[in-house]
């Protein structure tokens, strides 16, 4: 095993060549991507009407946010829409603070921002969204978040809301 | 299912992978593109089992699975094997505006063909069998546009 | 039924966080020639390739085809799978599953990354849904730092123990002449070390390296022909639950707990602790090390922290977990859980030099990735 | 070894601009597969996607689909490339003794991505990539390649377009059901000589489905009238750069579908019907000769004489193939959908008479590097 050489360490080939690296530049691929109903609806309630709305598993009764056409578990189609709250418990959170690239631009993501997940009332899934609290000493699973909109015209994304507030 | 799919608003959401990449160009490509950024030259790699020749060289042997280390310069020219003139832009791939031609280079020296741009011809005048040569770029930077394209050998 | 399958010849880089001497196809071939100089063997007597990685990481589309000159696969047939994390352990399956059809009988399966070629952490932000999770994903950290919170909480685990965990796992990789991170580490250096996301640290998360991996399995009759102590495969499960992240139940592993489960009833594992000689486990934190024990079924719920309290689980102990040095000492994503498979391959086989554990005759292995699914691999000395 | 049977199929539509998801279009194919087996989620025991982190524009695409494809619970995998290979690692999975009903499943939506730069991506960063090649471009290299070392002409190309197209109009699923003539190809755009637009395949959305059995559980689970029985199987990849092959050299192929041949026990005369790679008109020309159909570079004088028209000797792409409806990773998987489709008798208007041998073909990567071959049977 120990026959094998460890190059981990050099820069040049054997005879002399630098080793070089290629740089792409800026790549980008463009997608658009069909929201189908369910997707296409939750962004546009929180859009126009400031709600959230998911959808009940006929067969386990379980409200799921985001909402999305299957339960998995039951392997059954859901079509019953319920409006969930915009408050909800914290159940995860990670304050980022190491600046990474953002596959949507190419540049860099904004740091610090708090990533979260929050089970909204009426919910029995979290939703991932953003806390304005960078703190990570003032945050703590079970704590209650509320929605705080953006104001219109607010974009058909997930960035209808701000970000989610402690109570 | 019913009625509320028909009344929803129909979203397509622009989205992105806009990711850049610092490629590994490795041993066997660094010294291909050293040897011609800095000296002007192209060289291929030959198997020491087959005795082919390949360019740009290779890692190992198609056939055998041998390192290659046994480096083998080459003229610079080759017969256009087959070719394309492409009509259709496509401005965030190609390096220059529709019409213009790629082919497929069998190298002089070498057993195997370059894929490159055809350039100092007028598209419909590139034939299948044509003599061609490599021009080099004048600012080289260490990649394939350090071969600026081929032309006729006049 | 099908074919039994051995591991008969296992390959690895020098993983690093740069490998700027090798080309992401050179580093593949660096894997498969010391895979087959592993398994004296010539690649004319591979039947098939498997490979797999992670797309958007290098930016390569079809790396099957891409790869042909490193793989030694030309005029062969070749596969691709891709599952994320868990896509070492997918490749050595898919590798298991050619053998074991019948249809092939000496499978090459290799797995390989190379991180430095782009931004893991934007790379990984794409596997969110890009419309309803991608913005706010801050990669798997999250949800490991939670459920971790959870069962500190519920059962007394401390952040010590998976200092504990840390510190067993990267003093392992100064065994390891492949490893990519060999640093002494103690308790202390691990809690001084920076907060990535409460209570995981610096030195308590994976790296992310240059490598490549290559696992050559065989069918009974060839392996029992070509090598003299073949690892043969036991069991190969796999287990998901959910597609969104907001869907998991964190206060446990259910795909592991689940996915052990079965893999064990195949291989008629009663007493993990004790019929297990070695395992590889894919820990992506150190965090992970404690609680996900209790998945495994070494102990009671919230059994683990004095599990690893007691030293079960170091070189020395009950258990040894992870003499490679683990995930947080080398993680070159697509080849990772690979890399779990040939570890425990090398132990079985007496191969794993300054590492080796005595007198192994059964290895456990697991995969984790994606949405929290768990891979299981058991490996043994014996013919299933 | 066990035999595998294809007990159950499900397809959407092939179309352009589908409003639904990913695992929407997952969940209605899966559903129907099951449907057309008659059983229920609870009798898979594993599943193989397919799909492209690629053409998704997401790692891991798999991960959108899961529970769509009833994957929670269970062993599920994910194959990247054509459908075949989807079908391959369904049966090898079957074959291992391990698993006994396997749901293959695959999602493509063409419309949502730009399909010249992922293609492009296909090409080494190192080298090629930068030349900005790109699957039509590469291909025209090809087709220009087969016409000049066989003698072939466009307009011979052009043959294959005119019979597909007219064979998807007995095809409810396919997207370009069309009347046009040697002259409509020959007069379309020009692409990237000697392309031109009618001898591209169109971009695409739609999912496929097949639902595998072990011999065993095939036999409890369907009547025979439901079984198509996977007989033989072969696949093979060529070198990778395109100057280290002779681009109208089909060795690749040629080994993958002998391979296949001899494992179902038949040859290419035992064939009834095929679904041949046809993303480009003069691939189904050169993949009839590399599947033995015909002598190299003769294909396009047999394609004159009608032998593969849909009422010739053999018919090839009844369905109306990929220059029809081509949603790259379901491709495959919808060309063996196809062939168990014929072999039932549920063909619709496009039923072969009497066929009881078909084979159905894929390929990965650029300019045909990969191929794998099926032959089918009742």
């Amino acid at each position: 095993m120990g026959i094998y050489k460890d190059k981990r360490k050099i820069t040049h080939t054997p005879d002399g060549y630098e080793l070089m690296t290629l740089e792409s530049g800026p790549v980008e691929y463009d997608f658009n991507w069909h929201l189908g109903a369910y997707w296409s609806k939750f962004l546009a309630e929180m859009r126009d009407n400031k709600r959230f709305v998911g959808v009940k598993c006929p067969a386990c009764d379980r409200v799921f946010i985001p909402p999305r056409e299957v339960c998995g578990r039951c392997y059954t189609a859901m079509d019953e829409w319920v409006e969930v709250g915009e408050e909800g418990e914290l159940q995860g959170f990670t304050v980022v603070r190491f600046p990474y690239i953002d596959p949507n631009t190419g540049g860099l993501m904004q740091v610090p921002y708090t990533g979260i997940w929050v089970t909204l009332d009426g919910a029995d899934t979290r939703m991932m969204h953003f806390c304005d609290e960078h703190d990570e000493s003032k945050l703590d699973v079970g704590m209650r978040l509320r929605a705080v909109w953006e104001d219109e015209p607010r974009p058909t994304s997930i960035h209808a809301v701000r970000y989610f507030e402690v109570i | 299912m019913t009625d509320w799919k028909d009344e929803v608003e129909e979203i397509v959401f622009e989205g992105k992978i806009a990711v850049p990449y610092t490629w590994t160009v490795g041993s066997t490509l660094s010294k291909w593109y050293g040897e011609l950024r800095d000296n002007a030259k192209i060289w291929g790699n030959r198997c020491p089992s087959c005795a082919k020749v390949f360019v740009p060289p290779k890692i190992k042997c198609n056939d055998c699975y041998k390192d290659l280390n046994d480096w083998v310069m080459l003229p610079g020219t080759g017969t256009v094997e087959t070719y394309t003139v492409v009509h259709y832009e496509e401005p965030k791939l190609h390096p220059r505006k529709a019409p213009f031609v790629y082919g497929v280079i069998k190298m002089d020296g070498a057993d195997t063909g370059m894929v490159h741009l055809i350039d100092e011809v007028e598209p419909e005048k590139v034939k299948v069998g044509m003599r061609v040569e490599a021009v080099l770029a004048e600012e080289r930077e260490g990649n394939i546009m350090d071969i600026k394209y081929f032309r006729p050998i006049a | 039924m099908g074919n039994r399958v051995g591991v008969i010849g296992v390959g690895q880089t020098h993983h690093a966080s740069r490998r700027l001497d090798a080309s992401g196809v050179e580093l593949i071939a660096e894997a498969v020639t010391r895979a087959l100089d592993d398994a004296e063997l010539t690649i004319d007597q591979i039947d098939a390739v498997v490979i797999g990685n992670m797309d958007h990481f290098e930016n390569i589309n079809y790396v099957d085809m891409w790869a042909t000159d490193g793989l030694g696969s030309f005029m062969k047939p070749v596969f691709k799978v891709t599952t994320g994390g868990t896509t070492g352990t997918t490749v050595g399956m898919c590798g298991y599953y050619h053998a074991a059809s019948g249809l092939f009988d000496v499978v090459l399966a290799v797995g390989w990354e190379k991180n430095s070629e782009s931004d893991t952490q934007a790379a990984i932000a794409t596997c969110a849904n890009p419309v309803l999770e991608r913005d706010p994903f801050a990669g798997a950290i999250g949800p490991l730092a939670t459920e971790y919170s959870m069962y500190m909480k519920a059962y007394g685990a401390t952040e010590e123990d998976a200092a504990l965990v840390a510190v067993r796992d990267r003093n392992n990789a100064l065994n390891n002449p492949y490893a990519h991170n060999r640093m002494e580490c103690t308790v202390e250096d691990v809690m001084n070390s920076p907060m990535l996301s409460y209570p995981i640290k610096f030195l308590d998360m994976c790296p992310r390296s240059d490598g490549a991996c290559a696992v050559i399995l065989a069918s009974e009759e060839k392996a029992k022909r070509l090598c003299p102590r073949p690892a043969w495969i036991h069991a190969s499960v796999v287990r998901h639950d959910y597609t969104h992240f907001g869907d998991l139940e964190w206060q446990w592993m259910p795909t592991l707990e689940r996915g052990s489960a079965v893999a064990y009833k195949i291989a008629g594992i009663t007493d993990p602790l004790k019929q297990f000689d070695v395992a590889e486990l894919y820990l992506p934190a150190s965090t992970t090390g404690v609680k996900w024990m209790d998945s495994l079924w070494f102990c009671d719920k919230g059994g683990a922290p004095e599990l690893i309290r007691k030293n079960t689980f170091g070189m020395d102990g009950v258990l040894p977990i992870n003499p490679s040095g683990g995930v947080i000492s080398t993680n070159p994503i697509g080849a990772t859980a690979l890399i779990r498979i040939g570890e425990a391959a090398w132990q079985i086989m007496g191969k794993a030099g300054d590492r080796q554990v005595p007198d192994v005759n059964k290895a456990l292995v697991t995969g984790f990735g994606g949405c929290s699914w768990s891979d299981i691999m058991i490996l043994g000395a014996d013919l299933p | 070894m066990e035999r595998v049977a294809v007990i159950g199929v499900g397809q959407t539509r092939y179309e352009q601009g589908k409003r639904e998801t990913f695992p929407e279009l997952v969940f209605e194919v899966a559903t129907k597969a099951l449907e057309d087996a008659g059983i229920d989620i609870t009798r898979i025991d594993n599943i193989v996607s397919v799909s492209s982190d690629f053409w998704d524009g997401r790692t891991i695409s798999s991960m959108a689909i899961q529970d769509a494809a009833g994957a929670y619970g269970k062993d599920i995998t994910t194959v990247e490339g054509d459908g075949t290979f989807g079908v391959l690692y369904g049966m090898m999975r079957i074959l291992s003794g391990s698993f006994g009903v396997t749901l293959v499943v695959s999602h493509h939506k063409g419309t949502e991505s730009s399909m010249n730069g992922i293609t492009n991506t296909s090409f080494d960063p190192l080298v090629e990539r930068k030349l900005g090649l790109d699957a039509v471009s590469s291909a025209a290299l090809q087709a220009r390649r087969y016409m000049s070392k066989y003698g072939v002409l466009e307009e011979q190309f052009a043959l294959v377009p005119v019979k597909n197209h007219g064979n998807a109009k007995r095809n409810p699923l396919a997207m370009l059901p069309m009347d046009i003539t040697v002259e409509d190809v020959m007069n379309s755009p020009v692409l990237a000589t000697p392309l031109k637009k009618l001898d591209c395949s169109p971009v695409t959305d739609g999912a496929c489905a097949l639902v595998l059995a072990a011999d065993r559980e095939a036999k409890k689970l369907t009547t025979p009238a439901k079984r198509v029985w996977l007989k033989g199987v072969g696949h093979c990849t060529d070198a990778y750069r395109l100057g280290d092959r002779d681009l109208a050299d089909t060795r690749a192929l040629k080994k993958a579908a002998n391979k296949a041949y001899e494992m179902a026990g038949v040859g290419p005369a035992d064939i009834d019907l095929a679904e041949v790679y046809d993303a480009f008109s003069y691939m189904e020309l050169m993949w009839l000769e590399g599947l033995g159909f015909c002598d190299d570079g003769m294909a396009a004088g047999d394609m004159e004489r009608g032998l593969f028209d849909f009422d010739g000797k053999m018919p090839v792409n009844a369905s109306g193939g990929r220059l029809s409806a081509n949603p790259v990773q379901v491709a495959g998987l919808a060309s063996v959908a196809e062939c168990v489709l014929q072999l039932r008798g549920e063909a619709g208007d496009r039923q072969v008479e009497g066929a009881g041998t078909a084979l159905a073909h894929g390929i990965n990567g650029m300019c045909g590097q990969s191929h794998c071959v099926w032959v089918l049977g009742k």
